[in-house]
């Protein structure tokens, strides 16, 4: 009853963890078998090894955090040789998140990184905040975006999912460029960009000074804009933005997500996304579905 | 290994201005061993505050379960967590990192454990596990006035104690790096925890000797998956090598990263 | 220590109720001496009455709420005729809200509206987010927003202030776009555009669908876009979006605005306005403020 | 008038199935004395639940200071107001609204009052107050299922009570206007407080004789300033004048407001 198709990924179950929140994985396999788990997200891979942002890098705010980790990652051989080649000893399709700070870059990641075997779907991250060229130039122009996932296509290997800001005026407009660009799906919502100062310093909490905000403060946010774009487009998305619980999975769901990420939640619950998919089935027949397909877009439908 | 659990409450005393100590009871207990490990919690059931809260293991009690933590109530998470009372309980997620590695100090030899503020509560562990072994045991302790001095009883049964305080208005005026040199202490390998002004201090001046350092860093997973704890590695040539606090630390050698 | 002088604008203190979380001040009147607020942002006046949207109109989000009132407000002759003259009563300035569903209707509630003498300052509602026409168009596209701008400076008696709306990718821009266009100042932030399903249902909550987020979640985006904007016009910002507290007060000071309005917490807690104007005194003492001014833009300066 | 209190609990206790019973001690009470007014309450101190919760008076009493409020447990907010226990505070914003005018009923007189569900509590004070000046009161009480049943006792007290149950697990089987038709109860005024489509269809049916309805509606600030809780007016021509339930209300006369 939990499983789900979408482009290149036969999932078991809906839930998984979103990118930045979880590694590439290995903490969280001290923790459970991953195999549980529908799918992942890693970590943003770059073309070259990047340390990020100096700390402070995150901040707590109400019912959210800001982070400007500044996507720290090893480079995109690094990722394929060792990250993905460990994670091949579980049962679980690798959504890999690609990002980069000028076209050539994400088309150089795109292409390696969809070749690893258990990369099953690329995430282009076109909506980061917390660097300074690329990323949210991607994210905020229509066109931009979509001359960016045209190039990917080209390149990849697998089902290519575009990232989408929240950091937008109108983001079914975005959607659009991105779907008749030839996305195979969208994944929404990063972000949005925030900041908190430090009250005895008066200067921001967080060394890069914004930051990205996350969980349950911009659920609202993420819910609305997945019922917009999904009523607009014919591509599926993938949900997330504070969900912390089986119910914020279910509200996705009706908003139209075929999928739901988890990302900050992750830090609170290291269990979260186990205990959510073993929570799903009752919950789901509790509420009247047989399926979890049944509930995708059921605010509009 | 590291676990959650809901761990109980078995007393909360406030032991110098702001200062708390609280005791935990629960079967996570069993997985705790080496001192400076530090555990993470969620002080409240709701999204306020949304974030765990690092704070360090301050005595291990194997044979009643418990373990024990010391920590200033300041921000929202942790006056919140002050409120908690006998039967209470919290939600912990440990033990997680790495600590101060007791090997280092042989027995016979000395160690001197130096504190500052909060960072006392750690080194209380490991004196503790550095004595039993026969590791002689120096302390200076800094605080910053009279009313903040915690646990100087409890140190002095292990080793000499020697308290500095900021503004003089108990023990030692000044800093603890000038009472190391005022007092003329020997030993073979330092061990401390305090404010990053500090550890810069001492490993200036004793990094020559056998030193390591527990650092602070703002966390997000406290697990190593989120990148938020990094600091930059010593030896770096590229500037995208790195160590975690959170799950590399939080205790380093000196000179092992960049402070 | 807490006078502020703005455009139009000489205020006893810094802290004012937001438009919309205060209706025209009766209600409150009968808790507190309206006296000692340092302005009040009445509810948005529309050229003729309206109704507003059907209910539900609020909904509860963590940290945050959702409503979609919808410009519910008995015209602005009605405003003017037996709101504005009640307030006369009070010893605070008063700044009108004005909305509308096209230029003309600006034009005409604000020619009418800058004229009742308790007016000091017309705040531009170009941000709202629930109503079906006009309202959010103006508030994303600098240029019609620029356009806005100049046509209501022209008819207006007192200072315009115009009220920026977060759901934009480039906030500086059109910041910059409305001072071109002639504004004294900026109000910032409104709602962010959010919506919430009921679990039980499938539905939006909120009959309207969508509503605008306010609240604590708010809080680090209104002090980013304050922070951003702050550093790139010369007209002085109103800030809000969030405030709770006095210390809240001051972040915001901090970010860049140089007084600060104070919406949900008044649903919250009905005397939020008098116990931080009596709080702020000791509050700047206690961080080694002298005067309230010494805090605006303090994390950039 | 209108006054914000920190009130202390002196009881709370379950009386049926998620169904509490909650009495608060404070000056506030002194403010109070119409039935069918409302509280406010903030049930935490932090951000979440953010917004207040509108609960009815259910009984008041003013030589001990104190009132009762009955309500069901259900989201986060009255799931929070059920944990508090005696000696704890609650915020309470209050009295609010205008609730049923019990001068409507002369002595002598019957009144019937028709509850469904949550909406039986303030029926309760109302009750209380309309027997007290010589009123005759019938009530028709409303449940889903017979461990929802509360109140029946102390209804009883003051004058007939028909209890019916949605599923005829206790007492009358069906909806209360059958039982009012069934029973044919006489009566001069109605007064009734419950779910909208019960009020909808003892509007329809009994509202060619005085009968008063409360209403409840989703609420921001619960004193008339946000109009987040406004209604049609029933002799509305131009759809823009309204009632707003939080404070012309939440008890209008029937035909007053578009249900
Ligand atoms: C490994 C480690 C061990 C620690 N051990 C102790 C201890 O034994 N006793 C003790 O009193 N304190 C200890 N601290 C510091 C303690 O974590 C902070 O004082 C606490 O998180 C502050 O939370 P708050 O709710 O009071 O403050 P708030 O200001 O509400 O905190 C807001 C956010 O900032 C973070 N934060 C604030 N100050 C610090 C800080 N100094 N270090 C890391 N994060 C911070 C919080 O965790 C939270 O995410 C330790 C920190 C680390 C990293
Ligand atoms: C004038 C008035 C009097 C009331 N008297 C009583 C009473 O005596 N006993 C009782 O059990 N209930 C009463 N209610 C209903 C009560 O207010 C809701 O059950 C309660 O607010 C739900 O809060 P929650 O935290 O449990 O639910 P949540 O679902 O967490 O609430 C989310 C938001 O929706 C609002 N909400 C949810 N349900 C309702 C509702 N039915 N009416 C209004 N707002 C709602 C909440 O106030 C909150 O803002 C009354 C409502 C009104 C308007
Ligand atoms: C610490 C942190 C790091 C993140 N890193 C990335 C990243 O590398 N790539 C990316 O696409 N999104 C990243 N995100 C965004 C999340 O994947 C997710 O879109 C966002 O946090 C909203 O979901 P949440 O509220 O459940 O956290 C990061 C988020 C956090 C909190
Ligand atoms: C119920 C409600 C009604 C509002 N009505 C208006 C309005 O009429 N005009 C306007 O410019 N802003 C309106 N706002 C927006 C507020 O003035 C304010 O910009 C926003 O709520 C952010 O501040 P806060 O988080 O302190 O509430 C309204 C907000 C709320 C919650
Ligand atoms: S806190 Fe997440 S990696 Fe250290
Ligand atoms: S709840 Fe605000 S006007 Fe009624």
């Amino acid at each position: 009853m939990l499983d789900v198709q979408l482009p290149g990924l036969s999932l078991k179950n809906p839930i998984m963890p979103a990118s930045g929140c979880f590694g590439f994985g290995r903490e969280y396999s001290n923790l459970y078998d991953l195999s549980q788990l529908g799918s992942i997200m890693i970590k943003a891979s770059t073309q070259e090894p990047r340390f990020g942002n100096p700390t402070p890098r995150v901040a707590e705010t109400e019912a959210g955090m800001l982070n400007a980790i500044g996507l720290q990652n090893p480079g995109v051989d690094k990722v394929v040789a060792e990250e993905l080649v460990w994670l091949e000893q579980f049962d679980v399709p690798i959504i890999a998140n690609v990002a980069g700070s000028q076209v050539e870059d994400y088309v150089y990641v795109a292409e390696k990184i969809s070749q690893s075997k258990n990369v099953h779907a690329l995430e282009l991250n076109i909506s980061c905040p917390n660097v300074k060229t690329g990323g949210i130039a991607f994210g905020t122009v229509p066109e931009i975006a979509a001359q960016l996932t045209k190039a990917v296509k080209e390149v990849s290997a697998v089902p290519v999912y575009v990232k989408l800001s929240p950091n937008v005026a109108n983001i079914v407009e975005m959607a659009k460029a991105i779907e008749n660009a030839g996305a195979d799906g969208l994944t929404m919502i990063n972000t949005l960009i925030g900041m908190r100062l430090d009250l005895k310093t008066g200067k921001p909490v967080i060394a890069n000074k914004t930051g990205g905000l996350s969980g349950p403060a911009i659920k609202p946010v993420a819910i609305r804009m997945i019922y917009e774009v999904s009523q607009n487009v014919s591509i599926p998305i993938i949900g997330m933005g504070g969900v912390q619980s089986v119910d914020d999975v279910i509200e996705f769901l009706y908003a139209g997500a075929s999928a739901v990420a988890v990302g900050t939640a992750n830090f609170v619950n290291p269990f979260i996304c186990p205990e959510i998919i073993q929570q799903l089935p009752d919950r789901l027949r509790e509420l009247g579905f047989e399926h979890v397909n049944e509930c995708v877009g059921r605010s509009w439908k | 290994m590291i676990k959650k659990e809901l761990m109980v409450v078995t007393k909360q005393e406030e032991i110098a201005k702001h200062i708390f100590q609280l005791t935990l009871k629960g079967d996570l207990v069993s997985e705790m061993g080496e001192p400076g490990q530090f555990v993470h919690l969620k002080v409240s059931e709701g999204t306020t505050p949304l974030l765990r809260r690092p704070i360090s293991i301050s005595k291990i009690n194997k044979e009643r379960n418990e373990f024990t933590m010391i920590y200033r109530a300041e921000g929202a998470g942790t006056q919140l967590l002050s409120k908690k009372q006998a039967e209470d309980v919290v939600d912990v997620l440990g033990p997680l990192g790495h600590g101060f590695p007791i090997g280092e100090a042989k027995a016979g030899q000395t160690a001197l454990l130096v504190g500052g503020g909060i960072g006392v509560p750690p080194l209380y562990e490991l004196s503790t596990q550095l004595a039993a072994k026969g590791v002689k045991v120096h302390h200076v302790l800094g605080f910053q006035t009279k009313s903040a001095v915690f646990l100087e009883e409890e140190f002095s049964k292990l080793g000499t104690t020697i308290i500095t305080t900021d503004d003089g208005s108990y023990g030692y005026k000044g800093f603890v790096t000038s009472a190391i040199a005022d007092y003329n202490l020997e030993y073979d390998v330092m061990y401390s925890c305090g404010p990053t002004p500090m550890l810069k201090a001492l490993e200036k001046q004793f990094g020559n000797k056998p030193l390591f350092l527990s650092l602070e860093e703002r966390m997000g997973c406290g697990i190593g998956a989120c990148f938020a704890c990094v600091c930059h590695t010593g030896d770096d040539i590229h500037g995208t090598s790195y160590k975690k606090v959170c799950s590399d630390g939080p205790v380093f050698k000196a000179g092992e990263v960049v402070l």
